[in-house]
């Protein structure tokens, strides 16, 4: 944060010519407004994910035929015990939904850790090097932006079979390459600096230019880009399980529990209301905060 | 509704100039909405359930099981009967003619089975006939069927699955020609073929009625809709007048709203619990009789079949009640005892129980409910999901342990396409036991009822005191319907929309 | 001009080239084609049968290359389904995803553009903030929830549109709408970018000093510039809601190729999920090919790089 | 008196591919340029923008590859030292402090990354180099941990310097070492580089614009003209008798100031 802030301090000249002061402080105000309840609501969501143990009522897992099905606290007949109702096998369905936030927050983060390792590797790659490594890394870029991912994802997960894991490192492979479009040009940005001649005149090995000069100052798209694509692995995860091959049960990914309850839309619509609320405010919170990390550090990207 | 939504919803609605609804009564047209639509409509290039139906409705069988009596009734044929165990012969009837006006004689029949037997012409539900050997002709309106070897269910397929093509104009357009503009005997034409969009069907009015009857109402139109809330909303909204395949949630809370019902109907579709108690697959705890025994008692499946599906009955032999040769009085029944599970499990010697990966294709939640009564008596269960076909096919290569899979019989009511099919030795055969088998071959081997019954009896009771394979229950699932429709469900899984009509 | 063309074009075929034999070597793995195709009562040797009737026996090297030879002849092969060509069947089904993509492009553009505009005008007031809370909104909510929500209270419970199926153009309304609201927010987000550069630039101040009135400057000459970035976006986004459109097209039983593939998938049809892989993927190499020539054709700068 | 640095017939060319099927054509950016540093002496480099004077400096720093030619230290082929020793060698003075420090690193990070690179004395060591550096090229040591965006330009130059010098090179190469700053601040640089080449017993290469600031510290002064030098004499004599037509042109443009000379840069 103190990195942020000192780079604030520099006032580009320009720019203050160009937009007047109000302006600027509004806008830095409502980046901030966005991290702080991004990042609230998204912190609440972790918290609960850690701690879904401590905190769900009953087991997610345990279930009760004769019990399905019960409907929450806003309708007639609930039952007190189970404030949100019970699923389709007589789950409880507020602790599913606590359970369910790390499954989705896992698909999410996972994903999103993996993607950005190939994208930014990739990006940074064909920044860095240009040339030859760049036109081929620019032509695998183009290959996977012509795939479409719901296809691809599809074929793939009914290729190995939906698991949790598959899930992810499908999502993962597929979701690289707007971090590597990014990141390219970042580097590209970054390599052209004087700092990196510098660098390479003292005689540093190209691995360190890259790690500890060109990185650092490219990390910060890569923070904005993460974020964005864990909201967009969550509802792809969703999407994939919508159409049956996502998650698989017992874990109670949101996802999975809207495409669970879709058989019951029509006339129980609370059972795929509750997680496709839990699903967007999560993917809210997550968008949030990366708009507003963007907005904050927009600034400075323009050097 | 408000004053003033009403009024918006008028004025957007004449402003989009909706078409009003075509389904119902007034107009004499039933409309089906169903999920899939076959993908070609010559019946014999497929095997989705809806081209099965179809086949009723367009074509017809040399004769007709009642759907009452389960009886066999001349139909097409006026006379079928064994000359000896392999040869069968025909004799038609004379006043049958096709939609296009082609006459009905020896040729058809001769031609249609020999077409669909000759393996280079490739179609895709040859096995529906391959059974058979050859067809010959030996007059105007006689055939003679040549089997090569005994095949029990015989009369059972011309009765059901083997239906009749025209000769002439078959040859005239193509096996891809037929597909789109398909011609037969039975009590519905096909009016109008728009793939991916409908079919439109109108009654045949020159039928000869034979042991199905006429048609009652004058228009069907299938509509293909793959989401089942949509087809729900499609029949509330007026737009529709049979849907199918609905669980009991909605079959319940349909009812509920005016002008539409839902009614339960079960099927010959038998879930079971496959073991591989041979343990071709590998060393694994199911290779004991208890644990296997352990988990036919932990499964509550009565509770499933009331509680999830809402009907089908619980069963306990490894085939459909109302099939040929499906009785044993001696056979073991296995109660839902938890308590005699982990004693079993206990004496098996797995007393904390164990973990084992557990396959399924279809009814996730059945399977999820199933997991959750393996883990009450300790049997950690982790779900293999897969298509069906990558699951057969795993099957088949021995490397799944213990799935929870569906059959249904292709329509046959017979032991043989269950029972026989599944304990034959063949790919599918995890158990491979010497001893079922050979009961299973003297009840194929005959065409003597009363011998076949005895020897299924022997074998359903080995199959069971071993616990090769848990059967579940049959499946059931709700239609829902119009009001004004009067239609009668049937277990074959076969919707016989002739037989409906307006109250 | 033509150099940079021939270049495009090279690369073109290339990623083409490289899609379809991913194409062909990931759908060929997935699962035993034989198996699928005699349905779910058939016994080993029927499947053994089939197998060697359609060839599926030989080496994949041999059946993609069969397959890249006939596909280059515009020969996409046999459904192992249905009973027309896969050419035929793409041909029949194409239509109705690009009817819909189109639409909800137009859609899109309808929602993005205007409300993209007018908070540029007003930044940071209150209209800004509610247009930018919508396209936040509309990536958050998932595209198949959105479409059954739409559909019950519009189709059900208001009884405006039809429910399901592709018959008539009403009933594109809804699924055009929900495909075009998910592409909303970056088309709005570059508008409005956009147009925060082109009101603060030199020539707009220029054309307001002349004293040209206030609307004309916005449309003749702020919203023609702002716009330019955001057609070369807007092909792009017709590339992803070809494939949006399984989704979509399952929620609401349209027949297009997206809900094709799916059903495909589903059922192991091969040369179906090969050649609409394919398909998209040209249509996507080829929109963002178009898109770049007319963005060279504009800005000779980049031909040159 | 031998050259500490020396340049042989040394050509650069780049290759420039016109379009996919047409031939490359090749950019000669650097042609035929001897030029040699005598020990404790500094040479100016003048020229055009696009002349191919930096060219030139980052083939002497070895951060491009020279086509053709040679580059000798010490009487010794450059290509024979490994990066490493090169580096200890010379050093480089960027023209734009604000590009040429990493803005995620510290001072200290700085200004030690040579030392770190070279894996030279323990932390504590570095520190107190840093520490040294820095009062040397006036910084006040509680900058030591400091962002570069929190430092002036004149402040980031001095810190640009005192990362080349860290490692006592013999050679610096300074390209435009004060266009970038703000006029009263660029005696203040120019000042404390000539200090520390007297103090430290430095060679500059000095590449610069400002005939000024050339004829003011260079003892020598080299002209580049389209990638060649067309004029190489002691600074007196080029000043006074400028013998190349080119060179008389620079000299009059100076005279009659051309602000598109002045104005470049940020």
């Amino acid at each position: 944060m103190s990195n942020i802030s000192a780079d604030h301090q520099k006032l580009d000249p320009d720019e203050a010519l160009r937009s007047n002061m109000t302006r600027h402080l509004f806008r830095r105000i409502s980046a901030h407004n966005s991290i702080l309840i991004g990042g609230t609501v998204l912190g609440a969501i972790v918290f609960m994910a850690l701690f879904a143990s401590l905190l769900a009522p009953h087991d997610p897992f345990s279930q009760d035929l004769s019990k399905r099905l019960l409907p929450p606290f806003w309708m007639e007949e609930h039952n007190p015990k189970h404030i949100l109702g019970t699923d389709n096998l007589g789950r409880d369905y507020l602790s599913r939904l606590i359970y369910g936030a790390q499954i989705s927050l896992m698909i999410g983060v996972c994903t999103a850790i993996i993607s950005g390792i190939i994208g930014s590797a990739l990006g940074i790659t064909a920044g860095y090097f240009g040339g030859r490594v760049d036109a081929v890394i620019t032509f695998i870029i183009t290959t996977r932006l012509s795939m479409p991912i719901v296809l691809v994802a599809l074929a793939v997960v009914a290729l190995v079979g939906g698991s949790l894991h598959a899930v992810i490192l499908v999502l993962g492979f597929l979701l690289w390459d707007r971090y590597a479009v990014v990141m390219r040009s970042a580097t590209q940005q970054a390599r052209n600096m004087d700092y990196v001649s510098a660098a390479r005149a003292i005689g540093c090995p190209t691995w360190r230019i890259v790690l500890s000069e060109i990185f650092p100052n490219v990390v910060n798209n890569l923070i904005v880009i993460a974020t964005f694509e864990v909201a967009h692995a969550i509802l792809l995860e969703a999407s994939l399980s919508f159409l049956g091959l996502g998650v698989q049960p017992p874990d109670p990914s949101w996802g999975l529990m809207i495409a669970e309850g879709k058989e019951f839309l029509l006339f129980d619509p609370w059972i795929i209301t509750i997680p496709g609320i839990a699903l967007s405010i999560l993917v809210l919170a997550v968008n949030m905060l990366g708009d507003g990390i963007r907005d904050v550090s927009a600034p400075e990207n323009r050097n | 509704m408000s004053k003033w939504t009403k009024f918006v919803s008028f004025l957007i609605a004449s402003l989009f100039g909706l078409s009003e609804a075509h389904a119902g009564k007034e107009n004499d047209t039933l409309v089906w909405v169903t999920k899939f639509e076959p993908p070609t409509y010559n019946y014999y290039d497929q095997t989705l359930r809806e081209g099965v139906i179809l086949s009723r409705h367009i074509w017809d069988s040399l004769y007709w099981r009642d759907l009452e009596t389960g009886e066999f009734k001349p139909h097409l044929a006026t006379k079928m009967e064994y000359s000896n165990p392999t040869t069968i012969d025909i004799t038609l009837r004379k006043d049958v003619v096709f939609h296009n006006g082609e006459k009905f004689d020896a040729d058809d029949v001769v031609f249609t089975i020999n077409e669909i037997l000759n393996p280079e012409n490739k179609y895709k539900n040859r096995k529906l006939i391959s059974w058979a050997k050859k067809a010959e002709k030996t007059g105007q309106y006689s055939v003679r069927l040549h089997l090569g070897k005994i095949f029990a269910p015989a009369m059972e397929m011309l009765s059901t699955a083997v239906v009749m093509y025209p000769d002439e104009y078959y040859k005239k357009v193509g096996k891809n020609g037929f597909a789109r503009a398909p011609v037969g005997t039975g009590p519905y034409k096909a009016a109008e073929v728009v793939p991916g969009k409908h079919l439109a069907l109108e009654r045949n009015e020159s039928y000869f009625g034979g042991a199905k009857g006429k048609a009652n109402i004058s228009k069907v139109l299938m509509r293909f809709v793959d989401e089942p809330n949509t087809q729900i909303a499609e029949l509330m909204s007026g737009n529709a007048d049979l849907i199918w395949r609905l669980n009991k949630e909605q079959g319940k809370k349909l009812n509920r709203v005016s002008g539409v019902r839902a009614v339960a109907g079960e099927t010959m579709r038998v879930g079971y619990l496959q073991f591989d108690s041979s343990g071709s697959t590998g060393e694994h705890p199911l290779k004991n009789i208890k644990v296997r025994q352990a988990i036919s008692h932990a499964i509550d499946r009565e509770s499933i079949a009331v509680n999830l599906q809402g009907g089908g009955q619980v069963l306990d032999l490894f085939c459909y009640p109302t099939q040929v040769g499906c009785e044993s009085p001696n056979a073991p029944k296995y109660s839902y005892d938890p308590a005699k599970a982990k004693q079993l499990l206990a004496e098996a010697g797995y007393p904390n129980g164990f973990e084992i990966d557990f396959y399924a294709y279809r009814n996730r939640n059945f399977a999820e409910a199933m997991m959750g009564f393996m883990a009450e008596v300790g049997i950690k269960a982790n779900m293999e999901w897969m298509k069906y076909s990558a699951l057969r096919d795993k099957v088949r290569k021995d490397e799944v342990p213990f799935n929870f899979m569906t059959w249904g019989s292709g329509s046959v009511n017979d032991v043989f396409r269950i029972t026989s099919y599944f304990f034959n030795h063949s790919s599918d055969d995890l158990a491979l036991d010497p001893d079922v088998k050979k009961y299973l071959d003297a009840g194929d081997g005959t065409i003597v009822v009363e011998d076949r019954k005895k020897n299924y009896s022997e074998a359903l009771r080995l199959i069971a005191e071993r616990a090769h394979a848990l059967p579940l229950f049959s499946y059931a699932y709700y239609y829902g319907m119009s009001d004004d429709l009067d239609f009668q469900t049937t277990p074959d899984e076969i919707v016989h929309l002739y037989r409906a009509k307006w109250k | 001009m033509l150099n940079f063309t021939v270049r495009r074009i090279f690369l073109v075929i290339l990623v083409a080239f490289t899609v379809s034999v991913i194409a062909f070597f990931l759908v060929r793995m997935s699962g035993d084609l034989a198996t699928a195709l005699a349905g779910e009562d058939a016994n080993a040797q029927e499947i053994a049968d089939i197998k060697k009737i359609y060839g599926l026996d030989r080496p994949l090297i041999i059946q993609y290359a069969d397959w890249l030879i006939d596909a280059l002849r515009g020969d996409f092969g046999a459904s192992l389904y249905f009973p027309e060509t896969v050419g035929e069947l793409v041909a029949m089904r194409l239509p109705t995803t690009l009817q819909l993509a189109f639409s909800g492009l137009i859609i899109s553009l309808l929602i993005g553009i205007p409300f993209g505009v007018i908070s540029a005008l007003k930044p940071d007031s209150w209209i800004d903030r509610i247009s930018m809370s919508i396209a936040v909104a509309g990536q958050a909510i998932p595209t198949f929830w959105m479409g059954l929500m739409l559909m019950v209270l519009f189709g059900l419970i208001l009884r405006l549109t039809p429910i399901s199926g592709d018959e008539s153009w009403q009933h594109f309304i809804l699924p055009a709408f929900t495909l075009g609201y998910y592409s909303t927010p970056p088309i709005m987000r570059l508008t409005r970018s956009g147009m925060l550069e082109v009101l603060a630039g030199d020539y707009i101040r220029t054309a307001y000093a002349k004293g040209l009135k206030p609307l004309r400057v916005l449309f003749k000459h702020a919203l023609r510039n702002a716009v330019i970035p955001v057609v070369a976006l807007a092909s792009v986004q017709f590339g992803h809601m070809l494939s949006g459109a399984i989704v979509i097209e399952s929620v609401f039983a349209m027949q297009g190729i997206g809900y094709l593939a799916w059903e495909s998938i589903l059922r192991n049809d091969i040369a179906v999920i090969q050649a609409i892989l394919l398909i998209v993927c040209l249509f996507y190499v080829g929109l963002t090919f178009i898109s770049d020539l007319v963005n060279a054709w504009l800005d000779p700068r980049i031909r040159v790089s | 008196m031998t050259p500490i640095l020396e340049t042989r017939d040394l050509e650069c060319s780049f290759q420039i591919s016109t379009g996919m099927f047409s031939p490359k054509k090749a950019l000669v950016a650097v042609n035929g340029v001897s030029v040699q540093l005598l020990k404790g002496q500094v040479l100016g480099l003048v020229g055009e923008s696009g002349c191919g004077k930096s060219t030139l400096a980052k083939m002497l720093l070895g951060l491009q590859r020279p086509t053709k030619g040679n580059i000798l230290f010490d009487g010794q082929p450059l290509e024979k030292l490994s990066q490493f020793e090169r580096a200890a060698r010379v050093q480089p003075i960027f023209q734009d402090p604000y590009s040429s420090l990493n803005p995620r690193k510290t001072i200290f990070e700085i200004i030690t990354l040579p030392l770190s690179v070279h894996k030279i004395g323990t932390s504590r060591d570095r520190v107190l180099k840093a520490k040294e550096m820095m009062d040397l090229c006036g910084l006040a040591s509680r900058y030591l941990n400091s962002y570069p965006s929190q430092l002036s330009g004149g402040q980031r130059q001095r810190v640009a310097i005192a990362r080349a010098l860290v490692m006592k090179p013999e050679v610096v190469i300074c390209d435009e070492p004060t266009s970038a700053l703000d006029v009263s601040v660029q005696s203040q640089i120019l000042n404390l580089l000539m200090e520390l080449k007297n103090e430290l017993g430095l060679t500059y290469l000095l590449i610069s614009h400002n005939l000024a600031v050339v004829e003011h510290l260079a003892d020598r002064v080299a002209v580049m003209y389209f990638g060649e030098i067309v004029e190489n004499e002691d600074t007196e004599q080029l000043f006074n008798k400028p013998r190349h037509e080119y060179t008389q042109k620079l000299l009059n443009s100076v005279l009659a100031p051309d602000p598109s000379l002045f104005s470049r840069g940020v």
